[in-house]
């Protein structure tokens, strides 16, 4: 094999060098052994290798009969030819690079990365769910709809939203959806008004979801207890404003305990309340939106109800609202009919709609994942996940906040952000401390997130991680802390156990290269 | 509760650590007045026994014996189990987003595995990490091609799948962009003429379908010309991607960007979603590009790896500024096709191809046996529309026995009086011959 | 979390030590992160934790009232109590500390290490043969006993007999099982005979099999070119020897050409000629045991068909034998009549039988996956697999054949035997030569087998391997080598990546610690 | 062909270098006549669609619908889906026996927290890391014995599962050793006066069930201590293993060997195999043990770990002399039942051993609401032999609807009248009250 990957064959020197045990981090990871794996395009031979079994293709099935010569291509050059096992191992060996939830640890403030049950990999692939096409006739698809429905219910009551439609992709396309909604509504009033108050610890999908509807975004100061007060939203409130987007708790994980007052000024005005409800795991059965002021919510469904996202996705969001927005809700929507359901499709039954934002009628996979958790958890389920995720939080803010920095001593919800002003003098940044908890054993948490906060480490823990686990990922963070006096360069040159080193992010964006040539090179 | 750790002890002393008398006292900060004072009226706790039976028996709700004769934007085909297997490695299935590139080199490695396919298939220069599905990537491009040219006019052919127009129509409507739709012919593919004099100095875009909606290979060259003629972007939007293993790709054939699903690649029909959406464009376009991005660079050894790189483009830095407000995309369903199409490979790629195509020819025949022509005269991959005097009925009639039989297209074409008899079917691999000749019989009855 | 593994925590130290990239072997084979994990017995809570989800026990289910209270037991109190999370992480955690096929080249001489397909898990897993149980109503139980007949058949066809039991559990099972048949049917003629002949080159199974069956086992000497010679069977051979056993080929990976000759020599004083098919994957489509005078022979399904044994089974060792055997085969038969299939399952149906090997049928589960190859290969697949096993142990074998000593220059078939003899001098063992391949990112091949070759390095590539896999591993197969002539002490330490160096066999075997006790040491 | 890597080329360059003219040319040790000249008789090949197509034909001939209604020896039990997501993992599935602890030491540890689970459900000092299935295991245990004790008679109860009985039989012919039956009681225990009969000072091996084969809790501390007086091993045979979830392992009640399966815990029915063998004993027989074992130890950096040990007993060492010519066992199904075991860990497994004793009542009541009595008197676990008349008329009756409705004891003690109408059911956590109420009422017809 050639050597793609940059790495230096070396055995003789190295392992003449002296034998040792590796350091072990307090998340207990050590050393082991792994593969340095070149790209697919890089792999495989130049002849007829094949991966898959397939049946042949009838003898004198003369393409060129039908199809213009002048569109049809041959096989493509650059594919690879591999056989199956290649293939195993290609993937069998690039996941063993990877940390995922099972592999730790995840606290990745924000992102609510909470154990995904195995139980539902089974249930979603039951061949009435796995194999129903999106456009069966629907005496044919009642399963599909009689779940769709029974969740959207069940979303409805757990936000306290009068209805809610599944079909959003994900949270940012759930505010797209929101914000559709509540221009549509203004429309239908007479003026889909200008701007958007949105605090400055709002998530990036909220401005840009707002500009994406056309709105001008007006930013709005948190106060010294990191909430957003009456104050600054009355100053900002006027008749062209056509909503505030709130998340809540936000992303400070703190409760914008005057939710309700602010509600009350923006509904004076004639402006709605928009909850980006990505952080609703800190809320489930203790407190619902719906009961706040707001008027319509986005779930971030792969967050708060463990649908699998590996690598970034899918997610699922969908969208609750009052009786006010409902008519505007997108298409399709789900009726029943005594017990049969079906889905209305079209304009013509609801006129007000927004119109359709898939092609069809959602992450339906995802629906299967998050229906079952919901009936696993029942009542109290749900409300313990919302009680244990905030104490998870809690405990770890209590454990660190003699060394870390905590911006804010307003009560936590879910997570809980520090800062790396205590270590400044040393040099090392929040960067660092993340580099280096990874040689511990650990995921970072996520970093320079809030923006208003410099140098922000935003750890959520989420109800599925245990004392003893948290008690160590403590401990990785407290060590990390003591070694920024006594060795801040040994912080700075983490992470020292993964197949990587730390990457050059700017030498990529500098030069992109963003995907596999011939001969390709990286310089 | 298998999936919460906590013991009555551990809480009470993570309670005291945290400062709080009881697990209520945590939520101090919310006003009393808006908290919930009773148990969430859902249904009781299931255990794991219980949950299957139940879901079995929703599950059981929906027929799906047979691969179903209906394509029209999702397609039936067979997902080699390995492919699944490699899937549900936790390292994968459990990992998020790539922020963290030291210990994401998997994921980060298959993403830019992904990207190269993208290219590869479509013939375009760079692709992007994934987009929720092929509609909403269409309405990306548009906006962005009403952002790079600075032009409000969309043209898009009414060949091109409804329903991702009927999702353009709701991204555009906020920019107040004008969408104007371009009729077809009679051999089901765009009118030319129609196209060249609605497209102008004032236009964007032209969105055309590569195969479109009837299953017809439209007039991609044509139009692409047309469209830089009036220094526009061309669209190409692809729903079934196993075409691409026999037709050229968009980028091929001149097109500026290229949109559509590969749900067709290792991802199930799952009612419709998820399934990776897929976005690629030509070079010039990169900065103007939504979603995410993954690159190759160097660790401090000198190794090579991958990172996620020009994130200005994107929300969490950019803010209102952002070429897209997307965040989370559909990273596992593209493991999923990248997993499938590393098993197709450059051979199995074209045979998968020239099977549907071939599995396409024989429903055609069949039908014809059956005394159902075609309703278009237009070339075709795997999908055609049939002339089946009422569809609705057909539909219907075959649904009692359990078969999924078509797309009748006066569903989307009202007002198109030649659409009343059309039936859109499709073929693939999973279509055995005498599936085939069996459902042209019954179409019949 | 204690350190029950024993490992430093010594973050600083190491972190302090000049970062630089790890060696890489000619496998890819380089240092990631790796996590250490403790025993389950040392994890999880004293409390309620539980890792499934059950239905509630009806209140007042009294156990004491029905059950003698002597006998009931309450909870383990040794067992851990942990929680489904804790658990995936456990077992990922520690199935990274593997090496299967999945993860590389495996090439274990004699155990036939294929690829296993993951079609087949998918199709064993199909309800109708995963949940089928064991005394379901035949009529309820036709797919299973349809499948073990036609398996049955194919079976009896690639190996040449007339019917073929599926029963045993493995190939040592099947071997007992052949020999219990020899010992039956010598028996039906009124003498069970005492002695069994056996070639030095044999698996230790044979010899036990034999012993097992109250036989004396009598050894022969091999000949010069590695193969038994029809003088030192005649030599041994009486009327007080009820059979031979033979590998074929042997377990050097040499045709035993005199095969028909001494069969006849056994055949001509009333001996039966045994089987051990272990090795027929070298003569899949190109010879059968049946057309050469062997009377019964024994598959090794998991070997030669693929079947998954992780971790050291399960196995599947059906049995083939000549109409004059057949009489004695263990039960149940599956027996045919027109569509419908029955299972013979009494001895007064077949009052020669030598009765039950097993308390039901066979390893059912492995059938599937043995006959799902079988169907895909066909014809033409079964003998590509003989011929291309075939062609990689002879491309193995002539580019490693100058630097490691051949002790046969026979021909080889499927696997090739090398020794450390050239190595000597310098004080490397051919167990040092495999554990240092573990640094270059291969599984060693077998060591010290077969016994009558000194330091014996067993390579058997299998046909699922490809041309480039193979010549990495020579790569890695001749610096090794080239490192023992530079540096032996290098070598000697081998491994250094793996999550344990070499592991002190001794210490273990000296006090066994065998289980888990609370507060378990190791010294 | 997928698993097939060679390409042509690559067949010439490799015949080239192996100095071969062909690949018939490598057979050339193979003297001609042994030759086959024709291709093997076995059906054609068959693509991965067409592959699953005729599985599932023969798949669907078992009916599977309804969790079975009989055990006798082989359990229905619920086996969470994340058994089976960690069982597939490439690097536990595709190991082999952990020749190379390095590269082993998942499998390693794997194994040595199987053993302890083993030793912890038997109350036993050390046990091996898996056998055949529980029928062999109990055979090599009678072995074992007459090694040990030097003695060739074992005495075993007809209550003891009789395929075992079997196999025990196929294994001792050879050896001709003895065995003996002694027979059981109205109460379905063994008759210990009996017993006290047979056992004497020829005699190696006691073997008892429990619970035995009519799911009775047999008498093992009685059957232990008469062995123990004559100088014999007492072996106890458990098939239903989640029963020492509620009683004490037969080492705390004096049995020196406890044999039997696992298959109830992680290992589903697959029409009986493969299951995981156990065998467990006294610290004192330790080296008569067939089988492998794994131990703890530590690398040469202190850092402890875990290897195969005492081979000396085994037969790739000890050839002809070893205590067992065992060598692949059950280490998959083994791994799975660990897997499930963790899961359920000390509060699961009583909870689930309670609940299959509380449904074996709620089977008891209903059966007996429909008027069918207890066979024996003895107490039971989660299966007992019902009085119903015609035992295989019911069987017929119920497969017509799809259910598997018992085990008719007449056809393992066919001379024994009181078995004439005996039908042995069993009830887990799968059977719910409905189901067995349903059942109840459909036995009564
Ligand atoms: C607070 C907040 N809002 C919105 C989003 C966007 O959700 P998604 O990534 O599902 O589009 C996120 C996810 O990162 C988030 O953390
Ligand atoms: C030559 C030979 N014979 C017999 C056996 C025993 O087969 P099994 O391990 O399936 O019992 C083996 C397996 O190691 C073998 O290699």
């Amino acid at each position: 094999m050639a050597n793609p990957t940059g790495w230096k064959p070396s055995m003789e020197k190295a392992a003449a060098a002296p034998a040792e045990a590796p350091e072990v981090g307090a998340g207990g990871a050590t050393r082991g052994l792994a593969y340095e794996e070149p790209l697919l395009f890089e792999r495989g031979s130049a002849g007829e290798r094949m991966g898959v079994s397939l049946p042949p293709v009838q003898a004198g099935a003369d393409l060129a009969s039908d199809l213009p010569s002048e569109l049809l291509r041959g096989p493509i050059a650059e594919l690879p030819a591999l056989f199956e096992l290649e293939v195993v191992r290609h993937f069998t060996r690039l996941s063993a690079w990877n940390y995922g939830i099972d592999t730790g640890f995840y606290p990745l403030g924000s992102c609510t990365m909470k154990y995904n049950p195995k139980s539902s990999e089974a249930l979603a692939r039951l061949p009435g769910f796995a194999n129903a096409h999106p456009l069966l006739p629907e005496e044919l698809a009642q399963g599909s709809l009689e779940l769709m429905w029974k969740l959207e219910r069940a979303l409805s009551e757990i936000s306290g939203f009068a209805a809610t439609t599944l079909t959003p992709a994900a949270g940012a396309q759930g505010e797209l959806c929101g914000v559709m909604m509540i221009r549509a509504y203004h429309l239908s009033r007479g003026n889909a008004r200008r701007k958007v108050l949105i605090p400055d610890t709002a998530h990036g999908t909220n401005p840009a979801t707002s500009a994406l509807n056309g709105y001008e975004v007006v930013q709005l100061a948190s106060g010294p207890d990191g909430r957003l007060h009456p104050e600054a939203v009355r100053a900002a409130m006027d008749e062209d404003v056509a909503a505030i987007m709130i998340t809540n708790p936000n992303t400070l994980g703190i409760f914008e305990s005057h939710i309700a007052e602010i509600a009350e000024i923006v509904h004076a005005k004639g402006g709605l309340v928009y909850g980006d409800g990505a952080n609703l795991n800190a809320l489930l059965g203790v407190a619902r939106p719906g009961d706040m002021g707001f008027d319509v919510m986005q779930f971030n469904l792969h967050k708060t109800f463990a649908t699998p996202h590996g690598g970034g996705g899918p997610g699922s969001g969908p969208v609750a609202v009052t009786e006010a927005l409902a008519p505007f809700l997108p298409l399709p929507v789900v009726a029943r009919e005594g017990e049969r359901f079906r889905l209305v499709q079209s304009e013509r039954e609801r006129p007000q709609s927004i119109g359709k934002l898939r092609e069809f009628h959602g992450n339906f996979g995802m629906f299967v994942r998050a229906y079952a958790l919901i009936r696993e958890y029942g009542p109290e389920g749900l409300r313990a996940t919302g009680q244990l995720a905030v104490l998870n939080a809690n405990y770890v803010r209590a454990k660190l906040k003699d060394v870390y920095h905590l911006p804010f001593e307003t009560d936590s919800l879910h997570e809980v952000v520090f800062t790396d002003k205590a270590l400044k003098p040393s040099g090392v940044t929040t960067m660092d401390v993340a580099k280096r908890l990874i040689d511990h054993g650990f995921h970072p948490p996520t970093v320079y997130f809030p923006l208003v906060v410099p140098g922000a480490l935003m750890i959520e823990p989420t109800e599925t991680e245990s004392k003893e686990t948290i008690d160590r990922f403590v401990t990785a963070m407290r060590d990390v802390a003591d070694q920024v006096k006594t060795d801040p360069e040994g912080v700075k040159a983490a992470p020292e156990k993964p197949v990587r080193a730390r990457l050059d992010e700017t030498r990529a964006a500098r030069k992109p290269v963003l995907r596999w040539r011939p001969g390709m090179k990286v310089d | 509760m298998r999936y919460h750790p906590h013991t009555p002890d551990e809480i009470r002393d993570m309670l005291a650590a945290a400062g709080a008398t009881s697990l209520d006292d945590l939520f101090r900060s919310i006003p009393d007045a808006l908290k919930l004072k009773r148990p969430l009226d859902v249904a009781p706790a299931l255990d794991e026994i219980s949950l299957f039976a139940e879901l079995r028996r929703i599950a059981a709700r929906n027929a799906t014996e047979h691969p179903p004769f209906v394509g029209a934007g999702a397609y039936p085909h067979h997902v080699p189990p390995v492919v699944d297997q490699l899937l549900l490695r936790g390292e994968f299935f459990t990992a998020y987003t790539p922020y963290q590139p030291e210990v994401a080199q998997g994921t980060l490695q298959a993403l830019f595995e992904w990207q190269t396919f993208v290219c590869l298939l479509t013939g375009m220069d760079v692709a992007n990490a994934s987009m929720y599905d092929g509609a909403s990537s269409t309405a990306e491009a548009a906006l962005m091609a009403t952002r790079a040219t600075g032009r409000s006019k969309v043209v898009v052919s009414a060949a091109v799948h409804p329903e991702y127009r009927r999702v353009l129509r709701t991204y555009l409507a906020a920019m107040r962009d004008e969408v104007v739709v371009v009729p077809y012919g009679a051999d089901g593919r765009t009118d030319l003429t129609a196209l060249e004099r609605e497209v102008d100095g004032r236009t964007a875009a032209v969105i055309i379908g590569y195969p479109n909606f009837f299953g017809v290979v439209d007039a991609l060259p044509e139009a692409a010309r047309i469209a830089k003629k009036a220094g526009a972007l061309s669209i190409a939007v692809t729903s079934e991607a196993v075409a691409l293993g026999l037709l050229k790709g968009p980028g091929e054939l001149g097109a500026d960007v290229a949109t559509g699903t590969f749900q067709s690649f290792g991802n199930g029909l799952q009612y419709g979603g998820p399934a990776p959406g897929f976005f690629a464009a030509r070079e010039s376009i990169l900065r103007q590009m939504p979603g995410r991005l993954c690159g190759a660079t160097r660790d401090k050894h000198g190794r090579r790896g991958f990172v996620l790189t020009l994130s200005t483009r994107e929300q969490h830095i950019r803010r209102e500024k952002a070429t897209s407000n997307i965040c989370t995309n559909a990273g596992l369903c593209a493991l999923a096709s990248t997993i499938h199409l590393a098993l197709l490979g450059r051979n199995g790629l074209a045979h998968l191809a020239r099977l549907n195509h071939a599995r396409g020819r024989e429903l055609r025949a069949a039908m014809e046996r059956a005394g159902f022509g075609l309703r278009f005269s237009g070339p075709t991959f795997n999908e055609m529309a049939f002339e089946v005097g009422d569809a609705e009925a057909v539909v219907s009639r075959l649904a009692q026995r359990g078969i999924a039989a078509g797309a009748p297209l006066a569903r989307w074409y009202p007002d198109d009086p030649r659409m009343k008899g059309a039936l859109l079917c499709v073929a693939t691999e999973l279509h055995t011959p005498e599936l085939i000749e069996l459902f042209a019989r019954s179409v019949r009855g």
